[in-house]
C-alpha cells in the first residue's frame, strides 16, 4: 500500500480549489478537526461550499474561516447558537448562502453518497417549510420526502488513531460525522491524534476502513483534549 | 395552581416505563432525567451517537469528546455504545426509541408539533434533530406550559408556528392537565388543580375525558 | 434494564406464530444462529417466510428447517449451491415460493426497514430481469430502480457476546447480516457464545446496540466453530 | 495459440495499479491473486464483510468465520477490517473499490454484461452479489474465453443471455485479446497470437485499435 501519511496540514491539503465543496466533521466542537481548518484558512482557497453540522462556534475553527470570508455557502443542520456570532453576521449582512437539512436528513443525505444510493425517502420533514417544493409520496401509510445524495469534493475530518492504511478509530462522541463524510467525499483527509502500527488497530474495531481514508495527518492530542471544557448549546 | 416544570418532569418520569429507551430533547425535558428510576431501568439515548449516557460529570471531569446533544458534556454507564450519526437517526427515524421528549411553541389537536422556527422575519432558522425527533420515537411527548407568557393556549386547533411534524404527538404535558392526542380527538388524561370546564374554556377545544 | 436474557433457545422462541415472517442471519453458515434455527424446528411453527441471503446448505440449519416444509416462501440472493439439495428439490416440486433479490439490495432493504426510510433508489439491478415491473428513475445521468424496505416480525441471528442490556459484538466474517436484520425486526432473538458482565464490552467497539436486541440466549461456542470446515460455493 | 488462464491472470493483476482496492468475483477472477504483487500493494475487499482478505489459511488453520464470497476459508492481512453486509454493499456500489474482475457468460459490445443466469427454463435463478459487483466499482474487467465451448464468440453485438448490469464493462480480458469498451467503441488494447483481422472475423464487430 502507498502512504496515505502526510507530514503536516498544509501537505495534506494540496489540491484544494476555489469553489470546493468541503464536508467538515463535528458536532459543535467534538470532532471538529480544527487544525486541518486552520491550514485551509493559512491556503487560501476560497468561495466554499461547507457542510458540517453546525455554523461555527467562537472565533475559532469554523467560525474563524467563515470570519475569514472564504465561505459562500453552508449546508447545515442548526447554525444558530449562543456562539454563532460570526456566522450570524455574514448571514444577516446577505454574505453567506444557508442550505438548511433536518439534522436526520443531513445524516441520511451524506450517508448515500457514500453508498451509490440515488435517493431516498424519508418522514422527516413532511409536511414542514424543509419539503416546501420537494416531492412526496405516501408509502403504506406514511408520509414521505424524496430527498437526494449529498456529496463533496473534500472531507476534512478528525479520528482518534489512523493506521498507515487509513483505518480509523474515533473517541466517544467525537465520531458523529467522521465516518459518513470519509465515504461521501471524493477526498478524505483525516487528522488523528496519532498513527499506529499497520496491525495494531484490531478489523473487528475499525470503524472507518482505509479505502474511504486519503490522507492522513498527526497533530498530536487534540487542542480540544488540551485545553477543553465549553459551554453548552443545543443542536 | 399549576404544576411547575420540576413536577411536571417528576410526572413524566413516572410515566416512563421500566426498560425503555428515551430520547430527552433539549431545554425542559432534560429535567425529566433528575426523575427517573435510579440505575439501569431506563436507557438514554442522545442523537449525537450514544446510548447509555449517564449525568453529568462531576466538575473538572468534563471530557470534551463525550457531550450530549445540547452540547453539555455527560457521562457513559456501563453497557454504552457510541455509534455515527447516520446510524444514530437511522434509530431514531426507524422508530426504536419507545419515548422522545420534547418541548413546544405549539401542538394542534392532531397531534401537530411546532418547537423549531418562530417564524419571525429575519430570525435565522435552525432546526437541529427537531424535525427527526418528533416523527421517529414510538411515542411522542410534549411537556409545555399550557398557555403563552400572554396566556394565550398553546394546545391549539391549527398551529401558526411553522410545523416541525405533522401529527406525530401522542401525549402533551402541561402545568395545568395531561392530554392523549387520539384518533377520537384530545383526552384529558389528568388535571392539576383545574376542571374540565375550565381546561375547555381556555382552550376552545372538543375534549374528552373522565369527569 | 430489565434482563433480555433467555434460559435456553425454547424459551428465546416463544411466541413465533403460523405465518411469520422471519430473518435469519448467516452468510451460507457463517454467522447462522443453527442452536435456534434447531429450536424452531422443535417448536414447530409453520407458514413460514424466511429472509436469509442463502436457502440452506447440506441437511442442517435452515436446510433442515425447508426439509421439515414448514416455509412457504424465502426471500434470498443466492438459493443454488452445491449443497442446496434440499431447496433446489423442493422448488423444483413447486412447494416453495422465491424472491430473488440481489445480495446489496436485500442489504439495503433490510438496513432500510430498520432506519425508518420508506423507499430507495439502486443502481443495482437496473436494465435486469430482476428489476422488471419496477419503477425506476435516471438521476444526475444514472439509472435507478426503486427498491422498498424488507421488514420482518422477528430475526434469529447469532454473535459473539452480549452484555445483559443485549449489545453484541460479532467475530470476523459472521458479522454480515446480524446488524441489519436486528435493526429490521420487530422482536429480534440472538444467539451468542457467552454473555458477558455490563460494562465488560467497550462502548467504542460495540455493533449492535443493544435496543436492536430483544432476547439473548448463550449457546456456548457455537457448532460451527466445534466442528468447523465446510466446502466452499460461490456466493 | 491462445493464452492460458494462469497466463491471463498474470496479465490482470499486471494492470492492477498499486494501491487499488480490488473485488475478485469467484471463479476464474480469483486466480489473479496468485499475480498479484506481494506485500500489501493492493487491498482485497470480500464483499461478506471484509477488506484487507489474505491468502487462504494452511491445512487445519482454516476458521468458520472467516470465509470469503465463495465461502471458502481466508485469512486476515494486518490492517484488514470487517463490516457488515449494508456497509460492504455501500462500499460497492459507492463506487470506492478500484476494480473488480468477474467472470461472464457474454460481453456485448457496450458493456452490457450477462454472467448470473443461463436463462434456461427450469434453472434455479441465483444472483449473489452479481448485479452489484457489476454496477460498483470505478472499473470493471471481465476474464473470460473469447468464444464459448460451441466456438460462438461470447463478446458480442448484443447479449443473448439476461443481463447483469447494463453498459458496466470497462474491459474484457480473454484468451485472445484484450479490450477496452469505450465511448467510440471497441478498442483492441493487446492481442496473444492473434490478428485484428481474425478478431474482427471471429467476433464480426467493428473494432479499433493499434495495427
Amino acid at each position: 500500500m502507498r502512504t496515505k501519511l502526510s507530514t503536516g496540514a498544509t501537505e495534506a491539503l494540496a489540491g484544494i480549489p476555489d469553489g470546493a465543496t468541503i464536508m467538515i466533521g463535528g458536532f459543535g466542537r467534538a470532532g471538529q478537526p480544527v487544525e486541518l481548518i486552520d491550514a485551509l484558512i493559512e491556503q487560501g482557497a476560497t468561495d466554499l461550499t461547507i457542510i458540517n453540522n453546525n455554523a461555527g462556534n467562537g472565533e475559532t475553527g469554523l467560525a474563524a474561516l467563515l470570519a475569514a470570508r472564504r465561505v459562500s455557502k453552508i449546508v447545515c443542520s442548526f447554525p444558530r447558537q449562543s456562539d454563532s456570532q460570526v456566522f450570524n453576521g455574514l448571514y444577516a449582512a446577505g454574505l453567506i448562502e444557508l442550505e438548511l437539512v433536518p439534522q436526520g436528513n443531513l445524516a441520511e443525505r451524506i450517508r448515500a453518497a457514500g453508498a451509490g444510493i440515488g435517493g431516498f425517502f424519508t418522514p422527516t420533514g413532511f409536511g414542514t417549510q424543509l419539503a416546501e417544493g420537494k416531492e412526496t409520496r405516501k408509502i403504506d401509510g406514511r408520509n414521505y420526502v424524496l430527498e437526494y445524495p449529498l456529496r463533496s469534493d473534500f472531507a476534512l475530518i478528525s479520528a482518534l488513531h489512523a493506521d498507515p492504511w487509513g483505518n480509523l478509530v474515533y473517541r466517544e462522541t467525537a465520531r458523529n460525522f467522521g465516518p459518513i463524510m470519509a465515504a461521501a467525499a471524493t477526498t478524505t483527509i483525516a487528522q488523528v491524534d496519532s498513527v499506529v502500527e499497520l496491525g495494531a488497530l484490531d478489523p473487528e474495531f475499525v470503524v472507518t476502513p482505509g479505502i474511504y481514508v486519503d490522507r492522513v495527518v498527526a497533530v498530536g492530542e487534540r487542542s480540544w483534549l488540551r485545553h477543553g471544557i465549553f459551554i453548552g448549546e443545543q443542536a | 395552581m399549576s404544576l411547575s416544570r420540576e413536577d411536571l418532569a417528576a410526572i413524566v418520569a413516572r410515566d416512563i416505563r421500566e426498560g425503555s429507551y428515551v430520547n430527552l430533547g433539549i431545554g425542559i425535558p432534560t429535567l425529566v432525567a433528575n426523575y427517573l428510576p435510579p440505575g439501569d431501568a431506563i436507557i438514554l439515548h442522545t442523537e449525537n451517537g450514544m446510548l447509555g449516557m449517564g449525568p453529568s460529570p462531576a466538575e473538572g471531569q468534563e471530557d470534551p469528546d463525550l457531550m450530549n446533544a445540547g452540547k453539555l458534556p455527560v457521562t457513559a454507564r456501563p453497557g454504552a455504545s457510541y455509534f455515527h450519526h447516520a446510524d444514530s437517526f437511522a434509530m431514531m427515524r426507524g422508530g426504536h426509541l419507545d419515548v422522545c421528549v420534547l418541548g413546544a411553541f405549539q401542538v394542534s389537536e392532531r397531534g401537530d408539533l411546532a418547537n423549531w422556527h418562530s417564524g419571525a422575519p429575519g430570525a435565522i432558522p435552525a432546526v437541529g434533530g427537531a424535525m427527526d425527533l418528533a416523527i421517529g420515537a414510538k411515542q411522542v411527548f410534549v411537556m409545555m406550559d399550557l398557555q403563552d407568557r400572554d396566556g394565550r393556549p398553546k394546545l391549539v386547533a391549527d398551529c401558526s408556528y411553522p410545523l416541525t411534524g405533522v401529527a406525530c404527538v401522542d401525549r402533551v404535558y402541561t402545568d395545568r392537565a395531561v392530554f392523549d392526542i387520539t384518533l377520537d380527538g384530545l383526552v384529558v388524561r389528568e388535571t392539576f388543580d383545574t376542571t374540565h370546564d375550565e381546561l375547555r374554556e381556555l382552550l376552545a377545544l372538543d375534549l374528552i375525558g373522565i369527569l
